[in-house]
């Protein structure tokens, strides 16, 4: 990776392949990318994969044709990438990963990894709900049990963040998953699983959403239930997104992890290193916090997205 | 017309059946199709299948090919019983059959529906040259000088029942199975037909015979079996039987309506009138040259002609079913460019269709919405009709042309051939129209029923109603038409008030104008060799 | 081709070659093949290093899984029917393929397996379609569910391909001079090639073309409908269990989100090479450039590169539109 | 005595029994496993229960539904009603939010409205592309069904656009007469449908265009308005579908908004007895075919069937839905209960080989 076509005339050209457009997280996360690389003049080839993996793998390989001088990706699946990424390394391109890992067998395929990890954000959300597992005992019977809206299944945020949860919570055996479904990280999905869960089951303490938009859609179902979001029912979620904080600062939420999107300046300043033959550590996690209700109306008025 | 040839006597008792079928029947939920029919079949014998639309015919000929479970009753092969449980295991038994509509595959090649199933390779791999060249040549064999690669669609009816035929007889079979293999050829066709079968009888074919044409089956029929209602009236000697004996057994009384037509035509006076529908240059690229064509009120207009001449063609131009190159039409004032059929229609045109397989029934709606299908079409979708206009229509119309089963809620598709057609007609004389065109109405219709159509269209025309009338049958076009046009290799050659016309004369003008081209259509040459 | 005898001395080569008219049949496909050259044609005026044949050759390798599903496909929808569970069959191959080898197994075992499975599930589906009389859009929908089911169940975390089988079969590549084409798409232009044979010369070919014509026509000729008609489903599930092999050698893993909606683009591919959904018309070579078509859209939007993610969408929703539309007329002239 | 016996004989035959049998059995298991199942309740003045929820639930699909079982007797399809769904989403939305007043009721009516004539024209684009081009439906509305997602993605920016308005929200949310209002919107346009294609002649001429398209044309029947006029009305209740899906949530997700609903919206049309082939078309069968479809979400989430398994569950329900629809499925399972045919009742024939060129299937 020496970046010589940089050299040439000055500007980077940068491909980047999205996953998709699934998501207000992913939108921002677009933008965010399209945004820095325009205010820093680097040239972006984007293409979006439209959750498919073999699209991303084309739209890298084209890539790879029109010789850009540094590949970026978030990619749609761990596994599979391999090939493609030799193919970049053996055409002297390099290659940076955002957001998701990729499992390959030699490291040296890529350069770094720029994102958040997911399992840690599903620990993260375990350890706050162990925390306060008295205060969400909200019905008093001596067990909190909690729903869990799950992310597609098969998605790796889904597992990662059903597995971090998991590992938390089994240290408080008053905590207790009763139910768990999923919710296709959408509202329309969050709201339906969880009608269905308030019918057959009225000793729900909380609803863990795998993120902001299923919990919104479970808050409109608990409300039609005739209950208060955020003190009948603790409601946990992960991302952060605008909606998702402005009900955490309105009380119908309780806890948000956050999973920032923002990655467009980190990526540029690594992509900028590695061609500058800088030495950048493999793997860079994103800067992300957590949010009760009252840090949410503090960082409300700045929130972008 | 009473002149049966003669027959060789039944081989009854020397040789034994190579299918007998015994006290078969067959239930529809309510219908009793077939009820305690037998059948026997010798070998080299020509076995004539009679009785009237919706008899059974059909229906007992699908039961022995295995289309059909049977109910009740056996089937005897060759002294053994024996069942087949789908066409296949028929065929491969030996029983070739051409079933009533044509059943072949429009997409595909006409030596492909030929010889699907059996195609010759080389190789292990199908030979599309020897698969082309073999099914010329049986086509050849009956006088249809078509390209056999070319797709099966592009042909008119007729010639696709041709094929059909010819994949039929172009395999060693014990059986043949013809179900109304003529009911739109001409003469000509037929009667290389025929040499076929006689030639297939000989060789100790068993061949059944469907007909609705009784000069047909006295020429070429050695028994038959007569089924009424689904039941068996009796088995019979072709040639001891007489025509009036034939037609009381298959409808099951005298047939009074027969010739009585010629004597009270209309006669108009085309002469001083407005044409109704005036035709100056029609044509179209490929099928039609330049026609010229007046129709006067009250008028029937016959067009004579053989396969192929363009009939349907004209027809077809008439209504804008398809839409022509050339010319232009006048009704009665009024100069309009046919684009669709609808445009026809809504000057009052009619038009039934050769093809009623694929142009007219509509097979899974009930009889009562297909008769309906053009008046309400032509009132538009937000004006239904009154449920007791409905009902009066459909049961007026049930009852004048004596559909069977007489049941308005029936589905189309359950209705045998010849009562499908009649839903047609009454399809079309709901509409009420001021012009018909009738492109083989009778194709299929049995004997009684011809004539009652025939009487219907007289009696309409001498209300007032101009009819377009065409027929493979010379002679029905003759006994109903005023006028005469004449047709040959697409365009019209002669047009005559038929006052004195006779089919000989018919087909003079025709082969008068064959002048040895080379696109003379092989058939009309060939008329002379049996 | 019958002009021009008049004086057999001047009707040279050059003479029958002008006055050669293709059979309307093969207008279809003569028509997505002159607009996938003027696809090609634009992406070369337009962008820089599109008009290198490599790109030709990359859209073989990247949609290689494509045509073969496209091969399945076509015979599904020549005799009327449609099949929705090729996709999910392709990701239950990759997960198969993955697990096994993951445990333990040969490729060679593992390849059977996975050859197996597919067929097993398109017998299963004939065999639904024939015998129950049930619609073919369901059966396979069915079969849609029932293979992604069958995925989760095996696992719902994706497992990574590190068997050297099947890494060499992947990173294989055989040079053509200075272009370079993997062994995947030799697969897939094999399996066209056999298909294409199959289909025009074989009774069961022939067979095919009859049902999709007319079922019940082909019943009364004698014709195998049950044999065929189950058969189409059970290549099918073979073609999208191989098109899911070579999309594991694509992506070297096993994952329960693979192939969401590919049965739309097999379909989509197939109906652009002027396969009629009715059945009865259509060519395999034809699936092959429907496939060819959707995969240069995909190659030129990613060459832009200026386009956000709904402009993609729109972008290829108007290519596809005017591909449809200009086919539809070069076609309309024949009737 | 005997009447009542032929009664019982036309139940056993009426086309619906199947279907509804189905949704009875499967209601069945959930009360197996949650024996407070069916129980309703009186909330803040309205029904409560799982049977409301699913009535509610039901409208979108139903809605798309029976669009879809309109396009599907004239033997057509329409892929692209989650994309017109969503972008009937996305403008109404996006109309709500830019108005004045954001919790008006007319925005929230002059949106709708607004969003539904949108739908409406994207309906008779399809149309034009099938009728007028004669562009086979499947490739035509997938043309939309590509872009149009791409369309309300848009609309809306690409980001999910929440709104606030109640009236709006009262479209899945709110009770009329304590029924579900999304739900009476759906028996509504049922009922509208019913008297449109069965108090006209339109359904008639729709089904004789889906059976027989050559014979239509030659008896004068007007295929091409009619088909341009199907289609439309499928893009008519796409929008409205999405409008529910909207309002359910308060907010518009243009990526995910309606995404497979066709899927489910054709699993229900031929759950309720409609043929993919053309033809005839039954919309009280669409109605069950999609009460069905709620009550299977329902279901997977009740019983508790885990995520991974949702799959499998979806294909044995459908599979056993299917096999106990099919007569010649069910005929073979008396045979094997009652042994050999030679000693039961007279055999049924073989279906007559249809008259018609088969489509999809027959
Ligand atoms: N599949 C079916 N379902 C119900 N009724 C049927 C079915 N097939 C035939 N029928 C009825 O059985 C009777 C016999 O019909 P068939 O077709 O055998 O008559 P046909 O003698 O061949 O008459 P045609 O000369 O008009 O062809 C008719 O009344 C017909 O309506
Ligand atoms: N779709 C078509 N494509 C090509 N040629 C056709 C087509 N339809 C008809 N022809 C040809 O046009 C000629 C006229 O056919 P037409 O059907 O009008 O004849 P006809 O006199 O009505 O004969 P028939 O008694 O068979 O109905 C025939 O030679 C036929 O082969
Ligand atoms: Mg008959
Ligand atoms: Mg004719």
């Amino acid at each position: 990776a020496d970046g010589s076509a940089s050299e040439d005339d000055g500007t980077i050209t940068m491909g980047f392949a999205q996953v998709g457009a699934e998501s207000g997280w992913r939108t921002a996360n677009t933008k965010s990318i399209q945004e820095t690389a325009e205010a820093e003049g680097v040239d972006l080839k984007f293409t979006d994969a439209q959750g498919k993996q073999e699209n991303q793998i084309q739209a890298i390989r084209s890539y790879i044709q029109q010789k850009v001088d540094v590949i970026a990706f978030s990619p749609v699946v761990e596994t599979g990438f391999d090939a493609v990424l030799q193919e970049a390394k053996a055409a002297g391109i390099p290659v940076i990963l955002t957001d998701r890992a990729v499992d390959v067998d030699d490291p040296s395929l890529y350069e770094t990894f720029l994102g958040s990890d997911f399992v840690l954000e599903g620990e993260r959300a375990g350890d706050w709900l162990v925390e306060n597992a008295a205060d969400s005992d909200v019905n008093g019977d001596g067990t909190v049990n909690v729903v869990q809206l799950e992310g597609t299944t098969g998605a790796a945020p889904a597992i990662d963040r059903a597995e971090g949860f998991a590992e938390k919570i089994a240290a408080d055996d008053t905590i207790e998953v009763t139910a768990s479904q999923t919710g296709d990280f959408t509202r329309d999905g969050g709201k339906q699983v969880m009608e269905s869960f308030l019918q057959s089951d009225d000793t729900i303490d909380v609803v863990f959403a795998h993120n902001d938009d299923m919990g919104l859609g479970a808050i409109e179902a608990i409300e039609a239930a005739g209950l208060t979001p955020g003190e009948d029912i603790k409601i946990i979620t992960i991302d952060a997104v605008k909606d998702g904080m402005t009900a955490l600062a309105e009380g119908k939420i309780n806890y948000i992890v956050e999973c920032n999107p923002l990655l467009g300046p980190q990526l540029m300043d690594l992509a900028k290193k590695v061609l500058a033959g800088e030495e950048v550590p493999e793997r860079v996690v994103t800067e992300e916090g957590a949010f009760d209700q009252e840090q949410a109306k503090a960082a409300l008025p700045d929130r972008q997205y | 017309m009473t002149t049966p040839p003669e027959v060789v006597a039944p081989p009854e008792g020397e040789r034994s059946p190579v299918i007998e079928m015994r006290d078969i029947s067959i239930t529809f939920g309510a219908v009793r199709a077939l009820d305690r029919v037998s059948l026997r079949l010798f070998p080299g014998e020509v076995h004539a299948l009679m009785g009237e639309n919706g008899a059974g015919k059909s229906t007992l000929i699908k039961a022995l090919t295995g289309v059909y479970t049977i109910d009740a009753g056996e089937v005897i092969v060759e002294g053994e019983p024996h069942e087949f449980h789908s066409p296949a295991a028929s065929q491969e038994a030996g029983i070739s059959t051409v079933y009533q509509e044509v059943n072949l595959v429009p997409n595909l090649t006409v030596a492909e529906n030929m010889m699907l199933g059996r195609e010759p390779r080389r190789f292990g791999a199908i030979s599309v040259r020897d698969m082309n060249r073999r099914a010329r040549r049986t086509l050849l064999h009956l006088g249809v000088d078509i390209d056999p690669r070319s797709t099966l669609d592009e042909h008119p009816i007729a010639i696709q029942q041709l094929v059909a035929i010819a994949r039929a007889v172009d395999v060693e079979a014990k059986v043949l199975i013809l179900d109304e293999p003529t009911s739109s050829l001409d003469a000509d066709e037929v009667e290389k037909l025929f040499t076929v079968m006689r030639r297939l009888r000989d060789e100790g074919v068993a061949i059944v015979f469907v007909s609705h044409f009784l000069d047909q089956i006295y020429e070429i029929a050695d028994r038959m079996t007569i089924l009424r209602n689904g039941k068996l009236v009796e088995e019979r000697m072709v040639a001891q039987t007489t025509q009036l004996e034939l037609v009381r057994s298959m409808i099951g009384r005298e047939l009074e309506t027969l010739d009585r037509l010629d004597c009270e035509a209309p006669k108009t006076d085309a002469e001083t009138g407005v044409p109704v529908l005036k035709a100056i240059g029609l044509g179209r690229k490929n099928s039609l040259e330049a026609t010229d064509l007046e129709l006067f009120e009250g008028e029937v207009v016959g067009i004579a002609g053989l396969l192929g001449s363009g009939r349907t063609e004209l027809a077809r131009l008439l209504f804008g079913a398809d839409t022509a190159d050339t010319g232009e039409l006048t009704f009665r004032s009024e100069r309009r460019k046919l684009r669709s059929p609808r445009h026809a229609i809504d000057r009052k045109v009619a038009f039934s269709s050769e093809d009623r397989k694929a142009e007219g029934v509509v097979g899974d709606l009930t009889v009562a919405d297909n008769m309906l299908l053009a008046l309400q079409a032509s009132r538009g979708w937000l004006r239904p009709i009154p449920q007791a206009m409905r009902t009066q229509l459909v049961d007026d119309y049930i009852a004048a042309l004596d559909i069977r089963p007489a049941d308005p809620h029936a589905l189309m598709r359950n209705l045998s051939g010849g009562n499908q057609q009649k839903v047609l007609l009454a399809r079309w004389l709901i509409t009420q129209p001021e012009i018909l065109i009738l492109d083989e109405p009778t194709r299929g219709i049995d004997i009684g029923a011809k004539a009652q159509i025939q009487a219907k269209v007289a009696e309409l025309a001498a209300q007032g109603l101009s009819v377009v009338f065409i027929s493979a049958e010379l002679e029905e076009v003759l006994r109903l038409s005023d006028r005469l046009v004449v047709m040959r290799d697409r365009r019209k050659i002669d047009e005559r008030v038929n006052a004195d016309v006779s089919v000989r004369d018919v087909l003079e003008i025709i082969a008068g104008e064959a002048h040895p081209e080379p696109q003379a259509e092989p058939q009309s040459e060939g008329a002379t060799h049996v | 081709m019958s002009t021009a005898t008049v004086n057999p001395g001047s009707a040279s080569t050059w003479d029958r070659v002008r006055s050669f008219t293709p059979p309307p049949r093969y207008y279809p496909i003569l028509a997505t093949l002159a607009l996938f050259i003027g696809l090609f044609g634009l992406g070369g005026m337009r962008y820089e290093g599109f008009s290198d044949p490599q790109v030709l050759l990359s859209l073989l390798i990247d949609n290689a899984f494509l045509i073969v599903l496209g091969v399945g496909m076509t015979f599904v929808i020549l005799t009327g029917g449609i099949d929705l569970s090729v996709g999910s069959v392709v990701a239950l191959s990759t997960m198969i393929a993955a697990k096994t080898l993951q445990m333990g197994w040969s490729p060679y075992a593992s390849i059977t397996a996975v050859l197996l499975t597919g067929t097993v599930l398109g017998l299963l589906m004939g065999l639904l379609i024939h015998y129950f009389d049930i619609q073919p859009f369901i059966a396979t929908l069915a079969g849609l569910f029932l293979a992604r089911g069958l995925t989760y169940l095996i696992s719902v975390e994706s497992i990574s391909i590190s068997d050297d089988t099947f890494t060499q079969l992947a990173f294989k590549t055989v040079y053509i001079g200075e272009y370079y084409i993997r062994w995947t798409a030799i697969i897939a232009l094999a399996t066209v090639a056999i298909a294409a044979f199959v289909l025009a010369r074989t009774r069961f070919g022939r067979t095919v073309y009859a049902i999709g014509g007319s079922e019940s026509s082909a019943m009364l000729m004698g014709l195998r409908v049950a044999f065929t008609k189950v058969g189409v489903y059970v290549i099918s599930g073979f073609c999208a269990a191989l098109a899911g092999l070579l999309f594991s050698l694509y992506i070297l893993s096993g994952n329960s989100l693979h192939a969401i909606g590919m049965e739309l683009d097999a379909i989509a591919a197939v109906v652009i090479g002027g396969t009629l959904l009715t059945g009865g018309r259509g060519y395999v070579v034809g699936s092959l450039l429907g496939v060819m078509v959707l995969g240069i859209i995909k190659t030129l939007i990613s060459f832009d590169g200026t386009l956000s993610s709904y402009w993609i969408r729109i972008i290829t929703g108007l290519l596809l539109l005017a591909f449809v539309v200009v086919q539809r007329f070069a076609t309309r002239r024949r009737s | 005595m005997s009447e009542s016996s032929s009664r019982a004989a036309r139940l056993l035959r009426h086309p619906l029994l199947w279907p509804v049998l189905a949704l009875v059995v499967l209601l069945l298991v959930n009360v197996v496993v949650n024996p407070n199942f069916l129980n309703v309740r009186m909330q803040d003045g309205h029904l409560y229960g799982n049977v409301i929820d699913i009535m509610r639930n039901s409208a979108p699909v139903m809605l798309v539904a029976l669009g879809m079982t309109l396009v599907i007797a004239t033997r057509g399809i329409d892929l692209s009603v989650g994309a017109i769904a969503a972008i009937a989403a996305a403008v109404a939305c996006t109309r709500i939010i830019g108005a004045g007043d954001e919790a008006a009721l007319t925005t929230a009516v002059m949106a709708m409205t607004y969003a539904v004539v949108v739908c409406v024209a994207l309906g008779a684009w399809n149309g034009f592309l099938v009728s007028v081009l004669g562009i086979q439906p499947i490739i035509a509305t997938l043309i939309l069904m590509v872009a149009g997602r791409g369309i309300s993605m848009a609309i809306t920016d690409g980001q999910i656009t929440t709104v606030n308005n109640p009236f709006f929200s009262d479209l899945a949310s709110g009770f009329v007469l304590t029924l579900p209002l999304a739900f009476l919107i759906a028996i509504a346009v049922l009922a509208f449908t019913a008297v449109l294609t069965r108090r006209t002649a339109l359904g008639m001429l729709i089904e004789s265009v889906g059976i027989n398209p050559e014979a239509s044309r030659l008896a004068g029947v007007r295929s091409r308005t009619i088909i341009w006029t199907v289609y439309a009305f499928s893009g008519f209740c796409a929008g409205l579908a999405g409008l529910v899906i909207a309002a359910n949530t308060n907010s518009v997700n243009a990526n995910s908004l309606g995404l497979w609903i066709e899927l489910d919206a054709i699993l229900a049309v031929v759950i309720g007895g409609t043929s993919l082939a053309g033809g005839r078309f039954s919309l009280m069968g669409t109605f069950i075919g999609a009460l069905f479809i709620a009550t299977l979400a329902r279901t997977i989430p009740n019983i508790g069937i885990p995520s991974d398994l949702n799959y499998l569950f979806k294909a044995v329900v459908v599979i056993a839905v299917c096999l106990v629809q099919s007569p010649k499925a069910r005929a073979s399972l008396r045979v094997r209960r009652t042994g050999p045919p030679t000693s039961g009742p007279a055999p049924t024939p073989a279906p007559a080989p249809a008259p018609a060129k088969a489509g999809i299937s027959s």
